[in-house]
């Protein structure tokens, strides 16, 4: 926000100076071999700790360091904000609720900065940043994934007040957090994209359920909410009635943003990346080291893990350097849609028996595998399938002639019929 | 919609029988199989005994034994007999569905066993429990594979005689129901030479650890042998078993490609009825092209699947001169494609298939199972290559 | 035709003995070695003393056993046919002008039998079962290939005669052929389907070229014709006007007979099939054969050769015993166009760099390698590609709601202007 | 519509060069080096020059010469110099644009050979050739394969120390345009170790037998050794060259790599227009989603080898410790895809893709040469598992 303010090189050593003695003096360090935990493992007794722990942290002014002091926030430079990310890595930085946390810091707080009204901000944004409110998505529905503007929750205007009625599916982190940004549909006549709007829906209402979903796997990541006539005031409506389809796009930008996986890649001069450690890892339990077969699978692992980490800082940099349009962004999602299930499928055939059975006592690296098998495709299908990514490229980057469409120009309650009746009637 | 009602919209119940020449008889079995399975343990049952340590309930067993589930490869003088005089392709319409309805329980060791003491063990040898077998009150497993899954042939548990019987140590790696099994076929080693062992799994010395699974209905165990004493009895035909060991992993591999199969079929059937009943952008996502081509693709493989499964089945009950290489190539052709059919099923099916409750990935886990239960797909190309001479 | 007629098995054995002294005595041995000889090979000697030896086979009874005798056939049953199939195998039974031999018999006279007139029937079968005539089939173009009934020869009516306009190509043997059986459009308003006829055109007529069409791998099966406004009389129409679809399609269905590869099926008791001698060669040449990967490849290959004659089995078999409807031959097309390239490709993978260069004087197994890597894709692409196969299994044997038509159901004329001008007006 | 015109169309015609960061003076050079391959050397012409023995004209390569082709990895001192001062950098531009628009002639082994004298030759041996080769009027190659085309080290020529000199006997295999070159740079042994010798091809027992190649614009021969006699000046650097030859095997592969990456571009984007222009069932094929969603994958995969020939030239010419390991990678890489996407390219296109006026056979020809040319997919692989100590 406030990049064009001139720092002088000696107030910036002087502020990581005093942020080293603060992170030294109040945050524990960090443990390298923790990943981030699963929301489900997250007690009660945690996420309060936490909770604490971050107003600890923003009352130090270190949350919020670019944004708005009128919205709770420091308002200093992006070079501030990363002499935060380099001293801080070391430490253990709260993030009350897991992934929660990533979801109400990453994604809802600069969609409320990007689209709510003055009012809102100014109420809602302090909050969150102090660690008081947990944010999460309702976005997705059973019957609405790759093609969310078909979402059939519904928004229906009651005096002064809306009432929401409809099922959501897949919030990260919802049982950790206090409310949720919701798309619903507010006018059923117009366009698909046309008639939805956002509402913020507290989730400790009576009328909201959240649910867990288990997993594939076993675990359970993502919650389901069933909305059962929430009414919530009109205040709490984001952004213009019946414009919810930009402010979900802008959204879904903050996402691929938050969701960028910063191990992906390597440390630079960090030296060569060592082949496909798993799958060595797997092959020497089995003493298959030496098959031909299984080292071939082993490099072209590797030579796709290298050659996808060198794609993306292609892209990344044509789209920085505006060479490329935005949509480029799908060869990078694309890329990992295909290569991360058939580095499951080939870790499974290094693991071969293994892979399927495996005692309960001693760490396995078939049960890991099996586990990613499992977990496999899920970067092929969330965040926009293989096929969504396919469909960008094909018509936004190579200019091929578009699909006819039979959705984005008739009344949605039209275009539900017509997919009920698909075929029928010649289409 | 529940798995159930998936399965009969999608002609699955039954009718996708994959061997187009069953003589009515056969026809009538394999309704009996299904209207037996439908009613003792439909989908719900079966994820209820996902958490049980044995997987299956003996009283089940005996019900299915009634059906002749386990008589079909035992001689008519030891209490057995099939549909249709060819057991092994009786036993493949069962294995069928007992993949396509994700079936718990012993039935692949069991008629391995039957198999293998019918045709190598003397008569008081069957007579022990060959009957038990085809009546479901005893359970009998095959304990082929060394500690880490790979084919030994036997080395890995040493048999030595002494006088008036044999002591066995070493171990056997992922057996099927060990944890359950009352006796244990097991392939040892005595001077060098391959030899199968008929052994009471309470004799003491046998040591049997349970493995965790990725196949949910699915018991596999090690099993140790600690100074295990036997007398000469046990022992199942002569020292030099080769053959025998050849001839029960192809009724083995026979049994799991008919097993697979099944479940392959209803794995693609559902995701077929679930792309016509979705519905995105205005249209079923069944008619998007792209997801088309997937299907037909899917379609291919699945024929290609059931008419090996077939030729495998028949090849090994003729003991037909090929049954050898068919069983590795049909074996590593439907490990294979098991998991291609699979992987985009899953991705047709999207989020919804990464749920628990949604019965996609107990499909798929039974799938890649049974890819590497008998041997990987590698593993047998590699035999195929050697039993081609090259 | 006759398989009625109830023979006598001593009747039989006497035809037996009778055609065996008679192939003895007329016909030299077949070379085991001899492929079908390619089209630009056959020099015209050759092809004249070929279909001289054609007539000879027919004079003595043995050419259109089955068929009519009004037609110059011999009325005969089809275990008569089965037994020239059996006792001519050995011989080397003459095919003049190569594949123009297999269109015109296995495609041509089969369609003309099933869809010419009387009078055309009497007048054209015999001498093409005399050898006398050769026909081939002018049905693709270049704008019309997996669309065939998108094809643009125009014929237009003058008087009592047509007059052809257009160009065809892909046409099997054409260089040694007399005529062409040929679709042209008579009816640009009606939809697509509904306003083509066939004609038959002279090839030797002056205002028709035949050009050999040069392949990739360097040689000429194929030709180019263009008809330069021909004059037909109105009797060289081959069934309705208008209704020339239904005719393409029974064609296509000879087509599909013919070029059913009889040596893809094993002969019965024949053994056990060796394991992909062709790889197994090229790896022995590079002394490759103990490495783990090139045996997999092998192993791979085999498995994917023994597993499509499988399923070519249940397939015919399904759709004989009507188990399966007709459109379940499109798993046995789109199996070879899947399996084909892989098997090209494995084999230039084996071969490595014996695969890009060779000795021109000797043998080389990469040469081989080469050419089949060149024409590796031949069957996913011809008589219908692997996607039109896609197409074919998707709707008509899974079911799957049908892809929105633009073209079947407007004037042909609007469907040209519509596919040209495609995306501009949103379709 | 011509091949040129189609790439102008699709546009190719310069403005797709893999690397997204040149500086304008490589810009300049780029624009410069189509504009000369335009003028000289059009598809028109090259077809002509496919049935030539030799595959092109010594003029031309004087001109190509005077466009400092063959000066880039020559040091100043002996008439080398290239645009940016990183000469490989430079290299990879041309090189891209040769196999975008099929040109022959001896760029690659003329670059490598350059490369290892200025690297390790002494300067009386540079002066002997370099100023030669940097402005044309001398062609050489590199002879590293032994006769099967595999990577042996020297092993295939021994070389045996004489008075004041060597006598090598032994053959090399598929060096490139050994038909028409000067000087042969030969990787031999010496008592055990790999040395490189620099060898007039008149030197008698120099024996030159031409293949007949894949790629129509490719020039490659056998080139045996018998009795041949040279003195102590041959020998480039010392004997125990491994390293020199792991240097250029990677800078060989830069080469090829940005090549293949030109010729996959070309045929990307002549198969992106044909499905635009092209017509069926009553719209372009190109808006069919099964044929749309290919292409998105081949994007992907053209785009993923840009940035893999970029990364592997700049490494290569920063002499980067993850050189050696990338070169494997992105070689193994590039090899497989280049396969993949002339596939489905020639699928795209249907009939024809098949003929052999249509320049797609072409691109494929030299695409599935280069995958081979200088080490098989599976061959880096192994070699990558041995870099990373496997």
């Amino acid at each position: 926000m406030s990049d064009t303010i001139t720092n002088t090189s000696s107030d910036l050593d002087a502020y990581r100076q005093q942020m080293r003695d603060w992170l030294a003096a109040n945050l524990p360090a960090r443990d390298p071999h923790a990943g981030l935990r699963a929301a489900h493992e997250i007690s009660a007794e945690q996420l309060a700790a936490d909770r604490a722990l971050q107003k600890k942290v923003y009352e130090a002014g270190y949350v919020g360091i670019t944004w708005p002091t009128e919205y709770g926030g420091q308002g200093l430079s992006g070079q501030h904000q990363q002499i935060w990310n380099e001293e801080s890595r070391a430490y253990a930085v709260p993030a009350p609720g897991g992934i929660a946390s990533g979801v109400t810091m990453g994604i809802v707080a600069p969609t409320l900065l990007a689209h709510a009204n003055e009012e809102q901000k100014r109420s809602w944004l302090p909050k969150i940043l102090r660690g008081d409110e947990l944010w999460v998505q309702l976005l997705s529905e059973p019957g609405a994934g790759s093609d969310l503007a078909g979402i059939l929750t519904r928004a229906t205007q009651d005096g002064e007040s809306w009432i929401l009625q409809g099922t959501k599916v897949w919030s990260s982190g919802a049982m950790s957090a206090d409310f949720g940004v919701c798309l619903a549909r507010t006018d059923w006549d117009a366009p698909k994209h046309r008639g939805l709007t956002w509402f913020k829906v507290p989730l400790r209402d009576p009328r909201v359920t959240v649910r867990p979903v288990r997993e594939i796997n076993g675990s359970a990541e993502f919650c389901e909410e069933f909305l059962d006539d929430v009414v919530v005031a009109d205040d709490m409506r984001i952004g213009e009635l019946n414009e919810g389809w930009a402010i979900a796009n802008s959204m879904l930008g903050f996402e691929r943003g938050a969701s960028r996986d910063p191990g992906a890649v390597r440390p630079k001069g960090g030296g060569i990346r060592p082949i496909a450690p798993d799958l060595v890892e797997i092959a020497r339990s089995r003493a298959t080291l030496t098959h031909g077969h299984v080292r071939q699978l082993i490099a072209k692992a590797h030579a796709n893990d290298v050659m996808h980490e060198l794609l993306t800082a292609r892209v990344v940099s044509s789209i920085t350097k505006r060479i490329s349009n935005p949509s480029a962004a799908s060869y990078i999602k694309l890329g990992h849609g295909i290569l991360q299930p058939l580095r499951a499928c080939a870790a499974m055939e290094i693991a071969g028996r293994t892979g399927i059975a495996w005692s309960a006592d001693v760490h396995a690296h078939g049960e890991t595998a099996a586990t990613n098998y499992l977990n496999g495709r899920i970067m092929a299908i969330a965040g926009g399938s293989n096929q969504i990514q396919r469909n960008i490229i094909s018509e936004r980057l190579l200019g091929l002639p578009r699909e006819p469409n039979f959705d984005t120009n008739k009344p949605f309650r039209e275009v539900l019929r017509t997919a009920r009746n698909w075929g029928t009637k010649g289409e | 919609m529940t798995f159930t009602e998936q399965m009969v919209r999608s002609g699955a119940q039954g009718s996708r029988c994959m061997d187009l020449e069953l003589t009515s008889d056969q026809l009538l079995f394999h309704e009996t199989t299904v209207r037996f399975i439908d009613a003792e343990l439909p989908m719900t049952k079966v994820r209820q005994l996902h958490d049980d340590p044995v997987g299956y309930d003996r009283g089940w067993l005996g019900k299915a034994a009634e059906l002749g589930w386990f008589a079909m490869l035992v001689p008519e003088e030891h209490g057995g007999g099939s549909v249709s005089g060819a057991g092994l392709l009786d036993a493949v319409i069962v294995a069928e569905e007992l993949g396509r309805r994700m079936q718990p329980g012993p039935f692949l060791p069991m008629n391995i066993v039957a198999a293998a003491l019918a045709e190598h063990a003397s008569p008081e040898q069957c007579a022990r429990v060959l009957p038990g077998i085809a009546g479901g009150e005893v359970v009998a497993t095959w304990c082929v594979s060394d500690a880490d899954g790979n084919w030994d042939g036997g080395a890995g548990v040493i048999a030595v005689a002494t006088e008036g019987g044999f002591v066995l140590n070493g171990s056997r790696g992922y057996v099927q129901d060990a944890q359950s099994a009352d006796w244990l076929l097991v392939v040892a080693n005595v001077g060098g030479a391959s030899a199968q062992f008929l052994i009471e799994a309470s004799t003491p010395g046998v040591v049997v650890v349970p493995l965790v699974t990725l196949d949910l209905s699915r018991r596999l165990a090690s099993v140790s042998f600690e100074d295990v004493r036997v007398d000469g009895s046990a022992l199942i035909g002569a020292v030099g078993a080769d053959g025998a060991l050849e001839r029960q992993l192809q009724i083995a591999l026979a049994l799991l490609c008919a097993e697979t199969v099944g479940v392959l079929d209803a794995m693609f059937s559902i995701t077929v009825e679930y792309s016509k009943d979705r519905t995105a952008f205005g249209r079923p996502i069944g008619s998007f092209q792209a997801l088309k081509h997937i299907m037909a693709d899917l379609g291919l493989w699945l024929e290609t699947c059931k008419a090996g499964a077939v030729a495998l089945a028949t090849a090994v009950e003729q003991r037909s001169a090929e049954a050898a290489a068919l069983a590795h190539t049909v074996a590593a052709y439907v490990g294979d494609v098991a998991t291609d059919i699979a992987q985009e099923c899953l991705q047709i099916h999207g989020g919804i298939g990464y749920t628990w409750e949604y019965d996609l990935h107990l499909l798929l886990r039974r799938a890649r199972s049974n890819s590497a239960l008998y041997g990987e797909p590698s593993w047998h190309r590699e035999r195929l290559c050697v039993a081609h001479g090259l």
